[in-house]
């Protein structure tokens, strides 16, 4: 710790900025390939980015990150609250400072930020729905392992997925296992479903990340591994886009995920970040990057980027990010 | 008027009746002595009269008026102040603020002065010739240290009726006179004492009604002067007095078990020699600052001395290792039996065998059969008052819960037993036990070394040492008078082996 | 045991201070961490800073304050973590409509915070009837309400965060008094009331008599139970307060407000001298050990640790920082 | 003799049984949960999900028994939750080339499960040193190794899940031995011996004695220390091994594997009667609280309760298993 005076790390000193960032948690697959774009991206986009600040996935700590990333100069700011209520007033104290923010992954629940980079959650949830319910043909058992209750993002997908299925596929049995985001826990849940219902024949896992390894593990070692196509195959849809999940397409492991585009969080982030220092402004309306910036209320702008179902159609498409990184 | 009466008391734990319809009656500004042997239920009833119990039936008055509801100790304090067998000092507390628990406030205002709660303090030990420093933490403080300071606070209360449990078990000669006097000239000021004790001499020394509770009963109430030794004992232990029959051991043989040479540690003692033969008893006395119980522990590896050596049977034993002494033959009873005695929530029959554990069986397996036989021989043979060897020793009264630690030692049938205040706490029957367990383990052709100020436990010793300020200052063959041995352990007599 | 030869009541001053320094080993620790901070960097001696650092370790300052109060009188309490969110969001769902996933009862507005603090005293008293009436082992019911109270808030909100606006509520998490946030305030002066309590008060000193050895606390006419059960209720209220403030400072409550709290404040309160057996330790000591753990944060925060060591790089400073306690004060810990 | 009033030896049969009740405190709860459990689905006693429950505790079951072994000893361990994640982590990495998230130091593929175990014992001597040697507290100590030791695995492995194949680590986890998942032969087994040891056995019965009084303890020649070290170590790689089998059934290892299972731990030691003051409790007990947290999950799963009302439930359900314990032993519990 000598680097006295000197904040910035990665990036270009004299580049646009400096523009602080904080990273939500550093124990995840997906925010791990987000945190390994971020630095690339802003030597791109020309960025004085000063070293990022982690949170750990607690609000009380991001907000604890901020304070700091503003005493030492920061012109805008990138986060990603998991907490969206809670940092209502941060963000509040940063208008008043002139310090805009730009927040990704998730929407503030008052608004307030410049921009908001993110997908839309709710659509991971409705496009699961349908692509399970087509499969099963409206019939059959879903096991769902729901993210942690108190996080948006689950909850969002939680909510969108039930809804859905509800509607418009009532002879399937949704059996929503809560699993605190928690690999063993899922793993325990299904295991038990499976002995109480073996005619299960759909999985709904909200984080490729965290239950894929599991789920295929425990379907394994029960004889429920069944490649597509055969009979007694049980879809599986997840959500998240790692290579660990186009893997499993490809062997006929899983059917589908959504890929949640790490790779443009990033670069969307950091390109409103720098433009909000520049001072530009943007409007509601289609954009050149194939996505679609809404008003969400109250004036706040929301660029919802693609997250494409990715399929054994699909899997090989060199430009979704899991195909990207090295594995 | 009197000071207290309780009438058709009754108590039981669990399937325990520890006291069964007895009743006592002390009047006022007169010392009473409370008699029996370990587990009688003087303890018992003392919670009782100081309201931290309430007995199953019977009833209470205080100078005619009923006892006080349990929750009000206030009132309880101003009617009666005690000094518990059970230590009540609070460890983690300074020794000045044990002094004035709950009464910081000393002028009674709201906000607690410490500088003047450390002089009163101060005063108040000094007064009781205690030397201790106020500020030490009660936890450093020594056994005879915790128990001056217990009773300089119940003392100190200035209540009219003054309970001591077995106050004196632990104090050497001179506190225990400091403590009489004290008592003398409170009486002289019209306070009433109830006073347990197991030395029966101080019984006739400084009481004038003494009442003898057995097996939970009420046996006699009687003036002292109207009773002998002999009488009194046979009220506490049911039985024709046998008492004293003197040993017959067989001649001490020629080689030494025990060697100790130049052997020194810190300012507790300094150049000590000493050597134990084959079935020999040595006593060594001391006042409480002597050294006496530091050298015992410095010999069983409680405690590394800092220079010589401890040789038993020839071989020289680690320094400060517990296990290379009971390896080498050691067997021994620390000073302090709830510190390093004994292990509550175990049962008495494994408390009383861990040092021979490898014998109940094979590949450290340990033979439940096995234990149990040894334990209950050994509950037989030092008469411990229990119901079996699986009861836990925590439950036990304070004297058998010393038998058990006593039984310890002994399991391992050692070469040499090195005994630390053994009989501190344990009634008359129990002490004969007690020494009649030493006996035979001599008569076995075991060393024993007692480390005691009790005269008792020094008289069937074949020769004393006398320690003072860390160095041997007499040594006295047996036939020792009471008064030579005494001024030798205060640094004022003459020393007739040197 | 020890010697006995005790130095006489002359050498009554230098002892005092032995016996003191247990309550100041973290202060060679805060030293050492100001100095790393001042190198880390430039930002971080200033008043502004540090003020940062307080008003952000304010509600886990309480907390503290409440966890050590129990563990002096020998108990502990695990469940102050979950009604840090439970309390306010109770007091929220009671006064708030349903369109803001409130129960739609319609409370007056200004009845949160009382209710806030009610929820306090409601988990408070549940703690101790369990462990004082039942005697059961308070680690474990503790462990239990502490699952049960976040449950209940989970289920009554649905898993939402409560972020509509309660300003009665928020009030002391975003008001300031004299130039200070009030938090700040409340923190410090809660602090200072109970350090003076438990120092030169009575009934304060009772805390270590009963945690020390509580038989012996009963004989000296201390009503030990009655003790136990105002500090356990205190402590809850405590955790209540910071929930409140934590409301008033982040705008919104989520159902998993103060999840993993419980680590830091004991953390805290050990890293500053009490023990886990009761009876001993310092509030101060308490105080120094979460300004501790704040500064740490913020060193780590303003020196951008790498992030994925930061843990690391965090453990290992309070690991070193007890090492450190431990050799300059020479004493054993427990 | 000539007691009077004291029961005679006749009576040791039936006292030791009253002894014992406390061991099987949770019996009459377990009976409860099965009836429950009964009546919430028919599947739930069926034995091919009684199976499945015992082998999803297996790998806190060993946690559990390497915790209540240290707390015997009147010590405690919170950091076998990281040592979980930590041990096979390090292996996995040590023997991974980079493309999996290695460091590609190339170590033959055999050694990761004798490295994941010594993964163990390192940090379980880095305990043992602080804790014994330095005779700092246990609890913050091990709760900064919770940190640190989680931290490190974090760096090492930059965040990510090691999920890459690693078939000797992951042996345990999904072999099967003569019609039964490997893990429950293990997690039976190793409690099985570990009763035995602790109860007839002297080295075992020394656990006791030190946690009861261990000034006692070592005047009766029990070398304290080194028995100490011993557990303390044991626990560490008993998670370990936990760890190693965790992977083989989950197939992967995140970077959280183990997070807050120490709360799970300590719950089910406590539930089962082991006391957080050392000396009290058996593993019997604790081999009950296992599979009593276990029989609560998985009929709460069966029964497909409420998720956003799951905790509260399961909570509710852990603090009647114990007020029921306390009403059917009429013990009080510390
Ligand atoms: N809390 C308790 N639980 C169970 N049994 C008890 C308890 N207290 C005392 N007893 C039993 O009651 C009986 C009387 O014990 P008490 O302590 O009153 O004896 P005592 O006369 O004071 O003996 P000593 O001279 O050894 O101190 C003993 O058998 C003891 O084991
Ligand atoms: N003997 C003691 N036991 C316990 N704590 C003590 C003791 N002496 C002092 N303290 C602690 O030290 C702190 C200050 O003590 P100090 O002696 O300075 O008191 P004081 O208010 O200056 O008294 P005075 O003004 O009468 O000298 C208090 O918080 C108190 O808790
Ligand atoms: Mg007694
Ligand atoms: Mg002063």
């Amino acid at each position: 710790a000598c680097n006295r005076g000197d904040a910035t790390s990665s990036g270009d000193s004299s580049g646009v900025g400096p523009i602080g960032i904080d990273f939500p948690r550093a124990d995840s697959d997906f925010w791990n390939s987000y945190n390994k774009y971020v630095p690339t991206t802003a030597k791109d986009l020309g960025i004085n980015l000063m070293a990022p600040t982690n949170s750990q996935n607690d609000v009380t700590k991001l907000v604890a990150n901020v304070q700091a990333l503003t005493a030492q100069g920061a012109k805008a700011i990138v986060m990603a609250p998991q907490d969206t209520g809670a940092i209502a007033s941060t963000i509040a104290q940063l208008n008043t400072q002139k310090i805009p923010v730009v927040t990704v992954d998730t929407r503030p629940d008052k608004g307030g930020a410049y921009m908001v980079v993110r997908a839309d959650n709710k659509a991971y949830g409705e496009k699961a729905c349908k692509f399970l319910g087509d499969k099963l043909q409206g019939k059959g058992k879903i096991v769902e392992f729901e993210g942690d209750l108190s996080s948006i993002n689950g909850r969002d997908r939680s909510q969108a997925f039930g809804d859905c299925m509800k509607q418009n596929y009532p002879g399937i049995t949704v059996f929503a296992e809560p699993t605190n985001w928690e690999g063993a826990k899922a793993s325990a849940a299904l295991q038990t479903d499976l002995t109480a219902n073996p005619d299960i024949n759909g999985i709904y896992m909200q984080a490729g990340g965290v239950f894929l390894a599991p789920t295929l593990q425990l379907l394994k070692s029960t004889g429920h591994l069944i490649p597509a196509g055969q009979p007694g195959h049980i879809s599986i849809i997840s959500n998240d886009g790692i290579p660990q999940e186009f893997d499993a397409i490809r062997q006929g492991q899983i059917d589908a995920t959504v890929s949640q585009p790490a790779d443009l969080y990033a670069k969307w982030a950091l390109f409103y970040a720098k433009a909000a220092v520049e001072g530009k402004t943007f409007k509601p309306g289609a954009t050149d990057h194939n996505s679609t910036i809404l008003d969400v209320g109250n004036g706040q702008l929301e660029d919802q980027l693609p997250a494409p179902l990715v399929t054994k159609d699909n899997v090989d498409d060199k430009s979704l990010w899991g195909n990207q990184v090295a594995k | 008027m009197n000071a207290v009466e309780a009438s058709n008391i009754t108590k039981r734990f669990g399937q325990t009746v520890a006291l069964n319809d007895v009743h006592i009656t002390v009047a006022d500004g007169e010392t009473h002595a409370l008699v029996g042997r370990n587990g009688a239920g003087k303890s018992t009833l003392v919670s009782m009269l100081t309201g931290l119990n309430r007995p199953d039936s019977g009833e209470i008055t205080f100078r005619g008026e009923p006892a006080p509801a349990l929750s009000d100790r206030q009132a309880w304090r101003t009617k009666v102040a005690c000094v518990y067998q059970k230590s009540t000092i609070i460890p983690t507390l300074t020794v000045a603020e044990n002094l004035f628990i709950n009464r910081q406030n000393l002028d009674g205002g709201p906000v607690i002065s410490w500088s003047r709660l450390r002089r009163t303090a101060g005063d108040l030990l000094s007064e009781y010739g205690v030397d201790v420093d106020p500020n030490t933490d009660a936890v450093d403080l020594t056994v005879e240290q915790r128990q001056l300071v217990e009773i300089a606070r119940a003392l100190s209360f200035g209540a009219k009726f003054i309970i001591l449990d077995e106050p004196t078990a632990q104090l050497d000669a001179p506190a225990i006179e400091r403590l009489f006097e004290r008592m003398r000239s409170l009486r002289a000021a019209g306070v009433t004492f109830l006073f347990i004790s197991h030395h029966l001499q101080e019984i006739f020394e400084i009481c004038q009604t003494v009442t003898v509770f057995r097996d939970a009963r009420h046996i006699v109430t009687s003036p002292v002067a109207d009773l002998s030794k002999d009488q009194l004992v046979e009220a506490m232990t049911g039985e024709a007095v046998g008492l004293g029959a003197g040993s017959n051991r067989p001649a001490i043989a020629d080689d030494s078990v025990l060697d100790v040479q130049g052997l020194a540690l810190g300012k507790h003692f300094r150049g000590i020699d000493l050597s134990v033969r084959k079935g020999e008893v040595v006593g060594i006395a001391g006042s409480g600052s002597s050294g006496k119980v530091e050298l015992g522990e410095a010999i069983v590896g409680l405690r590394k001395a800092d220079a010589g050596t401890v040789a038993v049977q020839g071989r020289t034993l680690k320094p400060g290792s517990v296990p290379a002494a009971l390896a080498g033959g050691v067997g021994f009873v620390p000073e302090d039996r709830h510190k390093e005695g004994f292990v509550p929530g175990m049962s008495i029959g494994e408390n009383s065998t861990f040092p021979i554990t490898k014998r109940l069986g094979r590949f450290g397996f340990i033979s439940g059969r096995k234990r149990a036989e040894v334990a209950e021989k050994m509950i037989a043979d030092l008469d411990i008052k229990t119901s079996g060897p699986d009861q836990d020793v925590a439950d036990l009264s304070g004297g058998n819960q010393q038998k058990v630690v006593m039984a310890r030692a002994l399991s391992s049938d050692p070469a040499l037993l090195v005994l630390m205040d053994p009989t501190a706490g344990v009634d008359v029957k129990s002490k004969e036990n007690l020494l009649d367990a030493v006996d035979r383990a001599a008569a076995g052709g075991a060393a024993v070394l007692v480390i005691s100020d009790e005269l008792d436990d020094l008289r069937p010793c074949d020769r004393v040492l006398v320690m003072f300020h860390g160095s041997v200052a007499g040594e006295f063959p047996a036939g020792w008078t009471d008064n030579e041995l005494v001024s030798v352990i205060e640094g004022i007599g003459e020393s007739s082996g040197e | 045991m020890s010697d006995v030869s005790t130095p006489v009541a002359a050498a009554a001053r230098p002892r005092l201070q032995v016996a003191r320094l247990r309550d100041l080993a973290l202060l060679p620790a805060i030293v050492v961490l100001l100095i790393v901070g001042f190198i880390a960097s430039p930002i971080f001696l200033t008043t502004g800073n540090l003020l940062d650092v307080v008003q952000q370790q304010s509600e886990l300052g309480l907390v503290v304050l409440g966890e050590a109060l129990v563990l002096i009188i020998g108990k502990m309490d695990l469940s102050l973590e979950s009604t840090l969110g439970f309390a306010p969001a109770l007091a929220m769902v009671l006064v708030l409509p349903t369109a803001d996933h409130g129960l739609g009862l319609g409370l007056p507005e200004w009845t949160a915070l009382p209710v806030c603090l009610l929820a306090g005293v409601l988990v408070g008293a549940i703690n101790a009837f369990l462990v004082l009436r039942l005697q059961l082992s308070g680690f474990i019911i503790t462990l239990g309400m502490l699952i049960t109270v976040r449950g209940v808030q989970q289920g009554l909100t649905v898993g939402q965060s409560l972020s509509a606006s309660v300003p009665s509520l928020a009030y002391l998490g975003n008001a300031t008094w004299f130039g200070l946030h009030a938090s700040i305030w409340i923190f410090l002066v809660v602090f200072a009331v109970a350090i003076v309590f438990v120092g030169y008060f009575r009934h304060g000193r009772s805390l270590y008599a009963i945690g020390g050895n509580e038989a012996a606390a009963k004989a000296a006419g201390i009503r030990t139970t009655r003790v136990a059960v105002v500090v356990i209720i205190l402590a809850s209220v405590l955790a209540a307060l910071a929930g409140a403030m934590m409301y008033g400072r982040l705008g919104s409550v989520s159902a998993s407000q103060g999840n993993g709290w419980i680590f830091d404040a004991f953390a805290a309160a050990v890293l500053g001298g009490v023990s886990l057996n009761g009876g001993k330790g310092t509030l101060f000591g308490a105080l120094c050990g979460v300004l501790c753990l704040g500064l740490v944060l913020n060193i780590l925060t303003l020196a951008h640790a790498n992030p994925y060591w930061f843990l690391a790089i965090r453990g290992a400073i309070i690991l070193g920082a007890l090492v450190l306690a431990r050799l300059t004060t020479g004493k054993a810990q427990d």
